[in-house]
């Protein structure tokens, strides 16, 4: 089961899920986006993160809050969430400016659904997070600083 | 078997013998003592078996739950501080940032089949689990009085120098039965290594007095 | 000299205020921290999973674990948790949660005990059945006290047993495990340390586990817990199900009885 | 065969919010194993909320989401009883879906 689906990926040339779930009939294919943005994730500073994303020159903006705490008891497990009150907000990327990979998750957000996402990330230790917002074709970012400390017995 | 070990436990308990008799219930510690023993794996090494021998202070502290009587505090000082060995060179202040790395690092001396350090794996002081230390490490934990400006505050004297590398050293010359170890009893620290935490306890340009 | 001793006592009271200040607000945004996570804890994925693994037909003899008796009777699994350990004349022992879930595995289902407890914790991309069954019969006693009097002889026994461990001091750190929950209000780093010898201490420890650990990415039983500890303590690790282990819950369940179960609880 | 999602979805003043905890070892790649070997990069890269069969949510994630991966977003309409349904995908392409109704 597992090699066939494999081979069935291989064979899709890189569906991805929405052309696997296409395929499956389970969502119309206008719904089926863009593929996993690889050279996003792979990317290594927050410069070459941005351009593959295509919002290089993104403007600091007051406008996006950075939900979290700011110290983690944990590196593993840091809650981020990113909100804002603008209109129209059509994606939102969360970044970790001292990670290997900066990119931390991307998400699109279609008519209807509220600038407010909220998940848990994997931090190295202290850094600044970085959200991005596309908004009316242009982006927008803000930063928070998140500090990770080290906990309980120490081993 | 239960006559063998009761046996052992008077010879144990031979240097103080008053103290075997006043035991809270003995027999139970004896019962509890052998359960305890036969909860490990037979193929533990003795090495990691003899982690789990007591010596008498380690021995009068769980008897007393913590709380000695005066006389046996006394006792457990007095012999604990015979204990202090120091550096060849007589030196007994080190560098202050070798110090600042040994009070960060909580691993080292983990044994077992789940989750053992790899072999070399350094071993520090582990100060600030309970201890606050440097005004920039907000992590730190507080069974230990918080040594912020310790040097500040005291100074840095051959006798505050003198104090200070013996109880870590030997905490327990000092307060029998306290919850510090004794790092240097117990090879855990080298003396080398204590001087190096002195050194970040006490010298002025440590962010324990200079922040 | 006074007023040299005033001056210097001014200015440590001005330190403490200071350092104070700045500790309230590292230790409310660890609040927040622990706010925000405790509103979707992983351990729910592991309490259904045990939900479908203790009523699944497995083994050699294919049957499900609902028959199993916790020690309230055979399938009664509301508030069995919270009673344990405690003494099962079918096996003259006192057993806890997993003692007992595994004497099921064995008698019930068929299974060797050394296969079901091979895995008794799990490791990354290795799932544990124990971990996951154990979270599904924590949850079956939120809600209720935990109520552990240790009034059979052998019960009684044991939570001497357990108490006179919770104090043995050993090993190249000196520990016991008294030195860090033997004390109130107390704790290591950043992390609250339960007085464990009060009601209160042993309470909000006992009531809260089986608990998702996520500086390990999994649910970790009482067992696992207390194994660690003596692992953190730098002594060999008990057996897993091992009587000292079984001892120290009885002396924890019995001191924390009267708190109300809440698990499965988060914690770093 | 990965484990089940738990999704909750409630609807409150037109707007509903999703709350979703996923089962994935979310491996970066860069962790080693026990006897030193890289243990291979697994985890989930895409992930699709419908309600009613129109998608509410996409995303994309990276090494860097935690284990057992937490997701929560809110939008507009949705009532209850009607279909939520979220599915991802992993880089190895095992996947998933799950739906509830939501309350």
């Amino acid at each position: 089961m597992n090699m066939q689906r494999r081979e069935a990926l291989k064979a899709g040339g890189g569906l991805g899920l929405f052309g696997l779930l296409a395929a499956a009939g389970l969502i119309t294919p206008s719904q089926a986006r863009a593929e996993w943005n690889k050279s996003a994730f792979d990317a290594k500073t927050i410069e070459e993160t941005l351009k593959a994303l295509g919002a290089t020159g993104a403007q600091n903006s007051t406008d996006i809050q950075i939900t979290a705490p700011d110290i983690a008891e944990n590196g593993a497990v840091v809650p981020v969430g990113v909100v804002s009150a603008l209109a129209g907000v059509e994606a939102i990327a969360l970044l970790i400016e001292k990670n290997p990979n900066p990119l931390a998750a991307s998400f699109m957000l279609p008519a209807g659904t509220e600038a407010s996402v909220q998940t848990r990330v994997k931090m190295g230790q202290t850094s600044d997070v970085i959200a991005v917002v596309k908004v009316g074709g242009k982006f927008i970012m803000t930063k928070k600083e998140i500090k990770v400390t080290l906990g309980g017995c120490g081993g | 078997m239960n006559y063998r070990l009761i046996a052992l436990a008077l010879i144990t308990f031979a240097p103080f013998p008053s103290l075997a008799q006043s035991k809270p219930a003995g027999d139970i510690a004896a019962q509890a003592e052998q359960i305890f023993r036969s909860s490990f794996r037979e193929d533990n090494p003795s090495y990691w078996m003899k982690r789990l021998d007591q010596d008498d202070t380690m021995r009068l502290c769980s008897q007393y739950k913590d709380n000695p009587p005066p006389r046996i505090r006394q006792k457990i000082e007095k012999a604990e501080m015979a204990s202090v060995r120091y550096p060849v060179d007589g030196k007994l202040i080190g560098d202050w940032k070798e110090g600042e790395k040994l009070a960060a690092v909580g691993t080292g001396g983990h044994i077992g089949f789940i989750q053992p350090d790899p072999p070399g794996r350094v071993r520090g002081g582990n100060c600030y689990a309970c201890h606050q230390l440097a005004k920039k490490e907000v992590a730190y934990g507080t069974i230990g009085p918080s040594l912020q400006h310790f040097g500040k505050l005291r100074g840095n004297s051959e006798q505050i120098i003198k104090y200070t590398y013996d109880k870590i050293y030997n905490s327990n010359a000092f307060t029998a039965c306290t919850n510090m170890p004794r790092f240097g009893l117990h090879n855990w620290l080298t003396p080398e290594q204590i001087t190096h935490i002195v050194a970040f306890l006490v010298d002025p340009e440590s962010p324990v007095n200079k922040d | 000299m006074r007023a040299r001793l005033q001056a210097v006592l001014a200015t440590t009271a001005l330190v403490l205020a200071g350092s104070a200040l700045a500790q309230d607000s590292t230790m409310d945004e660890i609040a927040k921290y622990r706010e925000m996570l405790a509103d979707g804890n992983p351990a729910e994925l592991f309490e259904l999973k045990g939900e479908a693994l203790w009523k699944k037909a497995r083994g050699p003899k294919n049957a499900s674990l609902e028959q199993c008796d916790m020690g309230l009777g055979p399938g009664k699994l509301d508030g069995a948790y919270a009673q344990l350990p405690r003494y099962f004349p079918d096996t003259r022992k006192v057993m806890d949660v997993e003692s007992r879930l595994v004497h099921c595995m064995v008698s019930l289902q068929g299974f060797k005990e050394e296969d079901v407890t091979r895995q008794w914790f799990s490791r990354p991309g290795k799932e544990s059945d124990i971990e996951a069954l154990v979270t599904y019969i924590g949850a079956k006693s939120n809600g209720m006290k935990i109520d552990v009097p240790a009034r059979h002889p052998e019960e009684a026994r044991m939570a001497k047993v357990g108490e006179y461990i919770f104090y043995r001091r050993s090993g190249p750190q000196d520990f016991s495990c008294s030195i860090c929950h033997g004390q109130n209000d107390k704790r290591i780093r950043l992390q609250d340390l339960g007085n464990l010898t009060t009601q209160a201490g042993a309470g909000v420890a006992m009531s809260t586990w089986p608990s998702y650990r996520v500086s390990q990415g999994a649910v970790w039983t009482m067992q696992r817990r207390l194994i660690d500890c003596m692992r953190q303590a730098r002594w060999p690790e008990p057996k897993y199900l091992s009587d000292s282990v079984i001892a120290l819950q009885v002396y924890l369940q019995k001191t924390a009885s009267g708190t109300v179960m809440q698990t499965p609880g988060i914690k770093r | 065969m990965a484990d089940p999602m738990k999704i909750r979805a409630s609807a409150k003043d037109g707007i509903t919010e999703v709350k979703v905890l996923m089962s994935h070892e979310m491996e970066t790649g860069q962790r080693k194993d026990s006897s030193g070997n890289l243990v291979p990069a697994h985890f989930i890269t895409e992930l699709s909320a419908e309600h009613n069969g129109k998608q509410v949510l996409a995303a994309q994630f990276g090494t860097a989401v935690s284990k057992n991966p937490y997701l929560a977003f809110k939008f507009k309409g949705g009532a209850k009883g009607d279909k939520l349904a979220v599915s991802w995908v992993d880089n190895k392409g095992d996947k998933r879906t799950d739906e509830v109704a939501i309350n």
